[in-house]
């Protein structure tokens, strides 16, 4: 036998293509549920409502509403002060410290990266100041601090800075160094070198890894805040989240300080699905780098 | 040639194929009915293809022919089982194609399907002993006997960010012959070689057919790759890829003849002339 | 023999020489030796060490603590505010210590309280409402009025007390004054450029700033073993008073503190330093507090805070 | 003129090719500073000799050893807590809470990764409880720890676990779904799904994220680490690197306060120069992933 | 043709050229002397050329052929200014090659050559305006002329993830057809495309040739490519590359008569018998 004949004999195909119909957009019907699931929002409302009611199952549970209030307990002690207005004058004082310190925090990120992508004495700079500088507690940071900024917002955002810092700079360092050699050998046949080269190839390429060094640097200035506020003392009457946390804890006004806890929460969610979702819809996801 | 999958022997190169096989061999090994598939992107949808149809018999070489842009990956992948046709159906051995597996074995195009945490040798040692096709002695002395064949015996222990664009896709070729799979789908695997070696590789894969009569389905953008590796060719319309034509090839034998001239200039006519 | 009370207790101490009776009761294991004078057995001890109103009161709340000593303002806001809990309900059981705290600054200009301009700034541990705040309104409140407890507010810092003394000393920085403890105060003094502007002794008596409290449920499941420590705590008061030098060495040994035992010994003989079980002027925090609103359960009489035991004593 | 009148007409080359000579490994010659500068440990040595002359000079400046004390108090008080023993035994206390917590917050973090990759509702609790959770200062979760850990280690490895868990989840998340879409499917032609994908494919292909991800949650990890042993306190004679800080601060020994921060900096440049390093350069620098 | 360089045209395809133009051209407008060229990998050193010679001279459509893995990536890359030759040196205009730049534009024969966040049409666009080869509606005018003629138009606005194998090559040819550098580096850039699109993109490429007369490196498999696009071919070495011969092409008049068929036999030879 040759090798063909295992092959099955059939005759030739000829078509004519048309091209009329081909327009036509076919979906494929989906069951409600299935409607239902695809929309983020009711899937996190979903995941959201669950907790919810974990925490109040368990704070009821525990009947213990000075260590750990109920959920519903919060949300009362949320709404009064929500409607009178101090969660919300707290809250905004929390906002403006944090937007600084978070912003310079992403200004000298972006420099100093941009320095270590430049050289091999830069990257080396990068990493000894990082893994030397990150671990190290704000209180290290105190005496300067004191000295350079004093009391009040200064330091405060200087603390702020040394916590965002280094995590977004890692973050922006190692994505840097992921950008595919093609990618920076095209940007570099455009003349693209040095800045240009950082911001019109490197920044963009390597955006997922910013945007979470962004999310992670955000997170840890929150917390960072909160701590801050306390250690730095925030005269009378200027306080933020975290002294509107401290007051009520030193008070024992449990629900309260839940309450402000809340608010942190609140706020980490609008932010993530709000600002954050949004730039990974048009940026990330438009551009096909992350699935 | 000193390796060939025994059973497969057995049943083909040994005996003559008995009527029962012969009877299996009439059902389609693949079948394709009315396939449209569309890519969803942000801005707006794509149709890959548009109600295309077609049938894979076992032991076919089928070639898909079509140009840049017609949806031949798009299509291989939807066989891989990674996409999901919104219209009509893809069926192997009579059921339903749901899931990608190691028995369609797939060659992608792109230059950045290999492991790069993995060397030339482990790459395609990885892929046969964690797909289960082999293991131990047998898929080292697999790896090592396809990585002769496409010439990177000296660069079995690179990584592939080593290697030069020709040798990536041919250790990719190495992996996907290796695996012995019951469906090789190969996307434009020589496009990257030279003019000697895709010669060697279409030489290797014919050889390899003639020994274990494996299906293959094989994407290519040269009329005469097609004629030379193919015994079915489909023509794909350009963009939404359409059924224009399926052909046969012609026999080993009438290569370099007048048959070859003629059946080129036939794709030729069909595929231009639109 | 069968036991009814706990094997084990879990207490907290603070840090510095206020809380020198329970340093002293740990180093000579007082407690255990009076445990067992009362038929308690062998009763194991467990010592920790926590910094912080908050967390002390959390932590007793959670039940990871069975004894306590915190200051009195912290003690009185969870006293009131588990007041009528009965899950909840904490006890005090003695009095620690008392001693003086300083105001203290580095300015010239300051002479009193009245003395105080926007510009200046008085470091407190924590501010409105750690035990120096409390002090300090307290006696802002008798300068100028209950109305006007607040009104040095607004210049108080939340410094921790180390921090405090070396932002005074150093004078680099904007905090100028500082309401201290011992040993702070004390060395803040030996600086030339800083003077005394307040000594709390001065100005509300020389009333106790620490005690000791319990969960009531602790207290009413172990009534043996509270009555073994309150007898531990006079033991400990004892020693110290009698044999402060030895003390002062256990306070050195045990805190690893680089002082010299002459110098924890001065601090002990300090005239405003007392360590006493005997509550002394606790209603006067509970009068301040409950007149300006921060608790809302009001005690009577000091004897509504204490266990019995020690209601005989002559506290106030 | 024909199109090819513009070209210089010239005559053919053909050549015989030696393969004898190839083999010899030509290297350009350096000069000595290139090849000291080439030296990582030399270039970093000479950034952490420049710090510390700066620590000095600004130290002695500002003379004001309580506030701040200049590099070489800091040694002195080093040397002796490092000869009597002191800091070697705090050390080895708070490396083994927080190899503990750390070892724990990977753990879970894979484990979060691994449901959050598997399906779209996975993806939506890590991201919501991300975004909800990791802003959140260690205080908030006090209460939960007291009662579900008591006083002591429990809590403060707890509190660990939330300051390493979510940076490195976020990171890992991300490094997963930027994985290219071909490697994906080869990893599910080779019948790899779930578990399996994760582990043979995801991971190696997200491990400069990851890494990315483990770097900064080993630095939070230490931050906390402090924070919390003085929150946690501390059962006589057990404590930490955390409790020597807050002790010394406490008796005012400012020198051996930054001698404790210093330790802190010394382990971080060891872990990086030593652990991380080596990591980078036998996985993502030799698979070139990064460059 | 409709568009075209004026100043380009005026010197070459008006005037017949005057004797100061012949003795510029008589000097090399490309040297590459003696240039070896290694990569230092983590594990050992490989020489991917050795010793390599060629001149290339104003207006040629120089063809590099050799075997996969020969070299001739890693030769464009030097050119390029990506790569530091180890030995030997690389002029351009008399001046030695230190460092990329837009004169010398590059197609890689990489697929993820595009920036992924510029559409089709941005891609192109970019290059243009931030190498400062063309600005405002200059820039946007040759954009849409060159993606059209790599017949794009209708994907002008795609993202690159969302194109097949094929069309992104294509949008890499538009682009470095856009630049319209001093000389073109084109590493395999019709691999990729089926037999239709590659001659069409071939014609284009001449057709462009005709008007600017730019100057091309080109790195094909093909032979028949080379003899049609090439003016004079170099022939590379099996790993590590080395001159084995430099020829020149057919005149297109001569474009399939038996001169074409004859050199192909030759370079064949050369290739295949070595
Ligand atoms: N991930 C994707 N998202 C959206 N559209 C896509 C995607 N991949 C491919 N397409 C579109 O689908 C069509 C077919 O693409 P496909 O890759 O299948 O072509 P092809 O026939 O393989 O072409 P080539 O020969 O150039 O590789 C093209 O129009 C392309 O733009
Ligand atoms: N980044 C790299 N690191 C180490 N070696 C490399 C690297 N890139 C290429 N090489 C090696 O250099 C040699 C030449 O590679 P190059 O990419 O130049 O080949 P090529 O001629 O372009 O081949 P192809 O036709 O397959 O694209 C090969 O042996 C390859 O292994
Ligand atoms: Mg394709
Ligand atoms: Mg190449």
């Amino acid at each position: 036998m040759t090798a063909q004949s295992v092959l099955v004999d059939r005759p030739e195909i000829i078509r004519d293509v048309s091209h009329s119909t081909v327009t036509a957009e076919i979906e494929k019907p989906l069951g409600v549920w299935e409607r239902l699931y695809r929309v983020p929002l009711l899937r996190k409302g979903l995941i959201l409502l669950v907790l919810a009611v974990i925490w109040e199952a368990y704070g009821r549970w525990l009947d213990n509403p000075l260590l750990f209030p109920p959920f519903s307990a919060m949300l009362d002690a949320f709404a009064t002060d929500l409607g009178n207005g101090i969660i919300p004058a707290r809250t905004l004082v929390s906002l403006q410290t944090l937007v600084i310190g978070y912003a310079m925090g992403i200004i000298l990120a972006a420099l100093l990266t941009t320095i270590a992508i430049g050289s091999q004495i830069g990257t080396d700079l990068l990493e000894t100041m990082t893994s030397m500088l990150n671990p190290l507690p704000a209180i290290a940071l105190l005496p300067l601090a004191l000295i350079w900024f004093g009391l009040g917002s200064g330091s405060v955002i200087f603390v702020l800075v040394h916590s965002v810092l280094w995590a977004i700079a890692l973050n922006t360092h190692a994505g840097f160094r992921s950008v595919s050699n093609t990618l920076r050998m095209v940007g570099r046949n455009y003349g693209l070198s040095g800045l240009g080269l950082v911001r019109h190839i490197l920044i963009p390429a390597a955006f997922p890894s910013i945007l979470t060094g962004l999310k992670v640097g955000w997170a840890f200035a929150w917390r960072t805040l909160i701590a801050a506020e306390l250690v730095f003392g925030v005269s009378s009457g200027s306080g933020g989240l975290g002294w509107y946390i401290f007051e009520n804890r030193n008070q024992l006004e449990t629900a309260n300080v839940f309450a402000g806890l809340f608010t942190v929460i609140l706020i980490g969610l609008v932010v993530e699905n709000g600002v954050f979702a949004t730039i990974e819809r048009r940026t990330i996801r438009r551009w096909g780098m992350q699935h | 040639m000193n390796r060939t999958s025994p059973n497969v022997r057995a049943a083909y190169a040994g005996a003559p194929p008995d009527p029962t096989a012969a009877a299996v061999q009439a059902s389609p090994l693949l079948e394709v009915s009315g396939v449209t598939l569309q890519y969803k992107t942000a801005d707006h949808l794509v149709t890959a293809t548009y109600r295309v149809d077609f049938q894979v018999f076992k032991s076919d070489r089928y070639v898909l022919l079509g140009p840049s842009g017609c949806g031949k990956s798009t299509l291989l992948k939807a066989i891989g089982g990674y996409l999901e046709p919104v219209e009509g159906a893809i069926r192997l051995n009579g059921h339903e194609v749901t899931r990608p597996g190691p028995d369609r074995m797939m060659v992608f195009q792109e230059f950045d399907q290999l492991l790069p945490w993995k060397s030339v040798r482990e790459n395609v040692m990885f892929a046969l002993t964690t797909s289960g096709r082999a293991k131990g002695a047998e898929a080292a002395e697999r790896t090592d006997y396809y990585i002769n064949k496409v010439g990177l015996a000296k660069f079995a222990h690179s990584f592939p960010h080593t290697l030069s664009g020709g040798m990536k896709q041919r250790v990719a070729i190495a992996r996907g012959m290796a695996m012995e799979p019951d469906v090789l789908l190969m996307d434009e695997p020589y496009a990257a070689l030279d003019a000697l070696t895709r010669r060697r590789m279409q030489d290797e894969l014919l050889r390899l057919w003639d020994d274990t009569k494996f299906t293959v389905l094989f994407v290519t953008h040269s009329i005469e790759e097609a004629i030379r590796v193919g015994t079915r060719i489909l023509l794909l319309s350009p963009h939404p890829g359409q059924v224009k034509a399926e052909l046969n090839s012609i026999p080993p034998e009438q290569l370099g003849t007048a048959a070859q001239a003629e059946l080129e200039a036939r794709i030729n006519d069909m595929l231009f002339v639109h | 023999p069968l036991r009814a009370e706990t094997a084990e207790v879990h207490i907290s101490k603070g840090y510095g020489i206020l809380y020198l009776p329970m340093i002293v009761m740990e180093h000579e294991k007082l407690l255990e030796k009076q445990a067992k004078a009362a038929g308690l057995g062998d009763v194991k001890v467990g010592w920790l060490e926590l910094d912080g109103g908050n967390v002390i009161n959390d932590a007793m709340i959670s039940g990871n603590l069975d004894i306590a000593a915190i200051g009195v303002p912290g003690f009185l806001t969870l006293w009131s505010k588990v007041k009528g809990n009965a899950k909840l309900e904490v006890s005090a059981l003695a009095g620690l210590s008392a001693t003086s705290l300083y105001l203290n600054t580095n300015n010239p200009a300051i002479k009193s309280l009245k003395d105080f301009g926007a510009k200046d700034k008085i470091a407190l541990p924590g501010i409105k409402t750690s035990l120096s705040a409390v002090v300090l309104q307290m006696a802002v409140a008798k300068e100028f009025g209950d109305d006007n407890y607040a009104k040095l507010d607004p210049m108080t810092v939340g410094l921790p007390h180390p921090e405090a003394y070396t932002a005074l000393v150093s004078g680099k920085t904007e905090v100028n004054s500082h309401l201290g403890s011992p040993p702070y105060s004390f060395m803040e003094l030996e600086n030339p450029q800083v003077h005394r502007v307040m000594n709390s002794v001065d100005v509300l008596g020389n009333i106790s700033l620490d005690l000791v409290y319990a969960p009531k449920r602790f207290i009413d499941a172990n009534p043996k073993l509270t009555a073994a420590f309150v007898a531990a705590l006079d033991e400990a008061d004892k020693l110290i008073s009698e044999e402060p030098g030895r003390a002062a060495a256990i306070y050195v040994q045990s805190s690893k503190a680089k002082l010299s035992p002459d110098e924890v010994e001065r601090m002990i003989k300090d005239p405003d330093t007392k360590f006493s079980t005997t509550p002394n002027g606790v209603m006067q925090f509970a009068n301040f507090m409950g007149r300006v609103g921060t608790i809302k359960n009001k005690p009577a009489t000091w004897q509504d805070l204490f266990i019995a035991n020690v209601h005989s004593l002559p506290g106030s």
